[in-house]
């Protein structure tokens, strides 16, 4: 058991994986000799060298089209985007091209595929480089979405996306690159789409994702001073999304309350809601509340940004009006 | 005495003087006659209804698609767009398969679930058409990537239309093949129009593909797409290259789709003289000629034509005697466990 | 009044802003010689030239650039993206660029466009040229977003479009481009935002769009014939989302089924079942119901196409489920 | 006796026998010297963590926006990237505003919302900064578009990286620009690197962007971008070319930052002896030599430079005075209407 960084957890991943399966490949933009924009990948290029950690032009159409072309012919590519904006530029190669051609040849294609991105906002690069897209990724068939907000969940949560044979959108929380926390030694694979309670309490139930969940847990610790014990769920990954978990605590506390990082419409938390608004209505004891940025891009001044996004505040608030 | 006894056979045979050995001219030959027939066929389907929402003939264009079909070996990798019916059968799908799909039927490629436009046979290394412009470069190139690292001397081949050189995909697919020194050869097939278009009217450039091509390093060939010698032997050598580690290429080939772009496209946007003048050059009456010219007794010709009708009759028995697919297939292979389920 | 069809609705719209504003221009692939390869934009490039009305290479980028540079210069474009699916293609251009301009320069910019783009199913087209991605374009913060259902409402929905400050993505079911319908004579503008009731019951409330119009119309036939009358309300748009009136009907049925074409997952509908059982959720007597194509790419062959897509059947169906 | 009694300004100015006039050449220094101590400015106050997220300075870099600033005209229309500082200030845009935006003020020119990558001031036709890479290429055509159907006579200039010249915008961009004739001069900094990537480790061709524009049947031109007087010559036929309709034409400017890609990169990726030579070529202290040799006294120099450094001094201190942006901005003017309401 060792401390690291969640950016360091993605090295360790990936080097894990490309131990034990030669062939495991990864591209992307600055991802080898400079090891990542947000030096996720330290280390790769000297451990796997060029053939198999390769630096490429600025060219994300080309980069997922490789990394497909790759993954249908026997390879388990892992591509970068660096930042996920940037799936803007590709989304054709995403949507169109690897989420449907399983579907589309029946079953004749596999696409044993990662793409690793950075997501989200709070270290105010403006509004083309700090989207927080996985409700982009839910959206369209055909693609499983994963987003840890651990170190640990990234070391298990990758090497189980590695391994996984349908393509696995990968978002890392810029704003976690630099937290902390215990990891295992040794190989670590996880499962995915499996929800984690990080909290039980009976009052109500917050689900959050990623860079959003530290915040839920510190919420419920000061709605907990105040006597209301809530649950957390880390829901960790949106395909599979793990319903049973978040309906399971719902029937017991009557509450729901959804944490996004996102802008506010037809984000996971409106996936959410209405599953529960459809399957579970009558276990309602309020109001489903979802704490969501609002629907504006996010500004880029640390005052701004900061007022835009769900905080501690936000949460606990948002509980209160689901509990009044 | 036949032409297999001639020559020694397989992809890559000999192309002497310019002119290829006589099975592969014969096999080039065939092929392009039961692609004719083939799509002959499919568009009668379609105008009775048989063939649903939309499909996009090859018509004329039938040189490309068979002399690279006939220089590729059985290991390599063909990308095409939505005009694939020609690339498709070049690999050997049976027609039934192909029929079935454009019908909307169980026995299709892939059951129905893709259409004409997205045929597939990864059995056959047809790794698919695809429908929006540009993509696949960028796909192929990561078969050819993946053929190099695995070091199994696989070629890909990518067909796209001339309308297709002016999106990004284009670009950025054409830098990467060069740059990491890939074994694909690019095919453009230039027929002069995008839909209803002229790509002359959107395009600076002469040649769309090849003009471009030195912007990437890249080695190009503008040829003759509808003489079907011609393009065998361009493939064999593209196709050599990239095999013998020699680099990506691109073959910009001329020619001219004897309809129009898709369902039933009249195509009377285009100049009467120019499709009178590009009908006169269809490739393949002109190769029959040739044939005949080199000595091939003509009852070889016919029985080639007889059997090609006679599969294709066949082909379509076949796709119209097979059913709906199931209702359950809705719901099957969006994911490798073989269902949609996005939830637990 | 005269009956026209949903197609030649759109060339009427184009034509009589094109005719009052000398700024509105037009450009996208065949929309002009060849009017448009749904023959919608037939007879524009007669009436205004080449200047105005502009053939273009497949460059949708490109195309979408120019609209944006020329809307922020004086210049009120229309462009056509020929498929929806090609958005994929040209989503930067769309989702970080012109969504977000405004907002990122305080407000400095104006980017008065129309994107009309062909969406939808129901042709038998495949998996990339038939998907309803309204969802993707509502996700993304500082696009308003059109889908009309009818004739008349293309007209005046698109003229509104045009004549907004603000980048319209106007989403043209292609299934409805046969259909007919009465259309006023004279200039017709109508206003975006408000949805129209079609039909009145108090029994549950069922809310559509585009293609999706007449079969919940069809399904409330068939419920009226069983003795259940309920109402229908045709969202017309869901940037500006008209709540209001969805939530107004709620209070009084009790019931909300929401019918997308779209794959299950993040569409509209979530969005506004979450809105519902946020702010109404103790109007509600039953579930919420979404009925939607599954979440899977639509399949080709024209048996898979029909049992993906939200039918009569799965409709009323649907309603059943939140009434028992 | 000043230079602007000896000749006639104005953007435009007469270059006689390659050497611009001297009011243009001082002009092109004061701008140079105001941009190069703004930067500094900057990277001193993100060390100090009052500039915050990001910052991508264009040190070395200031002759290219300096000499097209210099050479356009007040209605003409600029396009620029992230890396933007050194062309919004080249614009005219008070600097004071600018900084306010980096440090997230009130003042900002954005009020904060933009931030460093997306400075964009439309009344100085700073039509902005974009930070994606490629995509301003196409709104800049779009401008052009504009202008010449209103017939302004209005000129754009889109300035990009050497990186941008593989993503697939680029492609599109100097196809649609050449297809439609539009007066727009793009401009490529090839700065040699990407963010810590050689350019010419990822494109075949030894000039990303001047080796492409045949495939447009685009004019192109390479020249030595750390020379203030070349900058300002070609930058002065460009634009002119473009303002008397003679269409697009492309710029590749071959310059260096002399630091790192953004932040606090000190972009130690690069060989010492490239950046060594580099740093020899620094654009400012060449100018300022050949005024000089030009007779222009140093005294004149001084002062710019002294005025410089006074203007960064007190749009630092406004900056720091200005206040965060009230909260409520976080839900404006996402829409026309001012506001951020998606319902009603
Ligand atoms: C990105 C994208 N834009 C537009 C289309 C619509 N479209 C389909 S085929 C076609 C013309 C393509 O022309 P070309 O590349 O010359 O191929 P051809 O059809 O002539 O074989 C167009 C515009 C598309 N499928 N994808
Ligand atoms: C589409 C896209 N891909 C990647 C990036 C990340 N990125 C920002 S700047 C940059 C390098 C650009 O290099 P170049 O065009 O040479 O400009 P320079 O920074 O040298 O001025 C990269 C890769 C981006 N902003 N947009
Ligand atoms: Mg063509
Ligand atoms: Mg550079």
């Amino acid at each position: 058991m060792a401390e690291m960084t969640y950016r360091d957890a993605v090295a360790r991943a990936i080097a894990q994986e490309m131990r034990l399966d030669p062939s495991v490949v990864f591209l992307g933009e600055d991802v080898g000799a400079a090891g990542g924009v947000f030096k996720a990948t330290v280390g790769l290029l000297d451990s796997f060298g060029p053939t198999r950690v390769v630096d490429t032009p600025i060219s994300e159409q080309a980069i997922l089209g490789a990394a497909m072309g790759a993954a249908m012919t026997g390879l388990r590519p892992i591509a970068e985007i660096m930042f996920s904006d940037f799936f803007a530029v590709c989304w054709d190669i995403v949507a169109n091209e690897i989420a449907k051609t399983r579907y589309m040849t029946n079953g004749q294609v596999r696409l044993p595929l990662v793409i690793r991105s950075g997501n989200g906002g709070g270290v105010r690069f403006g509004a083309q480089h700090s989207q927080s897209v996985e409700n982009w990724a839910m959206a369209v068939p055909g693609l499983k979405v994963v987003a840890p907000s651990t170190p640990k969940d990234v070391v298990g949560l990758l090497a189980a996306s590695i391994r996984d044979t349908d393509p696995v959108l990968f978002f890392e929380q810029k704003s976690l690159y630099s937290t902390k926390g215990e990891v295992p030694d040794g190989e670590i694979v996880d499962e995915l789409g499996r929800a984690s309670m990080l909290r039980d309490g009976t009052a109500a139930t917050i689900v959050a994702l990623a860079g959003m969940v530290p915040r839920a847990m510190a919420a419920a610790d000061q709605l907990a001073s105040e006597g209301i014990d809530v649950t957390v769920i880390d829901l960790r990954s949106l395909v599979p999304l793990d319903v049973t978990t978040v309906a399971t605590s719902v029937a017991q506390t009557g509450h729901l309350v959804t944490v996004e990082e996102n802008p506010r419409l037809c984000g996971w938390g409106a996936e959410l809601a209405s599953i529960i608004a459809e399957e579970n209505l009558f276990d309602l004891d309020g109001p489903i509340v979802r704490v969501t940025t609002p629907h504006v891009p996010l500004p880029a001044a640390d005052a701004l940004e900061d007022a835009a996004m769900p905080d501690v505040t936000k949460i606990v608030d948002g509980v209160r009006r689901s509990l009044r | 005495m036949t032409a297999r006894t001639e020559q020694p056979s397989g992809a890559g045979a000999a192309v002497a003087n310019g002119v290829p050995a006589l099975d592969a001219r014969l096999r080039v030959y065939q092929m392009m006659v039961e692609m004719r027939d083939f799509e002959k066929r499919a568009y009668d389907l379609f105008l009775q209804g048989l063939v649903k929402g939309t499909s996009h003939l090859g018509l004329g264009q039938e040189a490309v698609a068979a002399g690279f079909g006939a220089a590729m070996r059985p290991e390599d990798y063909t990308f095409a767009t939505y005009r694939g019916h020609n690339h498709t059968l070049a690999r050997g799908v049976p027609m039934a398969r192909i029929m079935a799909e454009l019908m909307g039927r169980e026995l299709g490629l892939m059951a129905g679930k893709g259409g004409s436009m997205h045929l597939t046979s990864v059995e056959h290394r047809m790794m698919g058409s695809y429908a929006i412009v540009g993509a696949h470069l960028t796909i192929a190139n990561g078969a050819a990537w993946s053929s190099k690292l695995r070091g199994t001397g696989e070629v890909t081949v990518c067909f796209f239309g001339d309308g297709t050189t002016n999106i990004g995909a284009f670009h950025e697919a054409l830098n990467l093949a060069a740059v990491w020194h890939l074994p694909v050869v690019f095919v453009c097939e230039n027929n002069r129009w995008m839909e209803y278009t002229p790509i002359r009217s959107v395009t600076a450039v002469d040649h769309p593909a090849a003009d471009r091509a030195p912007a990437y390093g890249l080695s190009a060939s503008v040829v003759d797409g509808n003489d079907a010698d011609v393009v065998y032997s361009v493939a064999t050598s593209a196709i050599e290259r990239a095999r013998s580690g020699g680099g990506p290429s691109l073959v910009e080939a001329e020619t001219y789709r004897h309809g129009g772009h898709s369902r039933a496209d009249p195509g009377k946007y285009r100049p009467d003289d120019e499709v009178a003048a590009w009908l006169a050059r269809d490739p393949i009456p002109a190769l029959r000629h040739r044939l005949l010219d080199a000595g091939v007794p003509e009852a070889r010709l016919v029985a080639i034509e007889q059997a090609s009708l006679a599969a294709v009759d066949e082909a379509t028995a076949q796709a119209q005697a097979s059913p709906a697919p199931p209702r359950s297939l809705v719901e099957r292979d969006v994911f490798a466990d073989g269902g949609a389920s996005w939830r637990r």
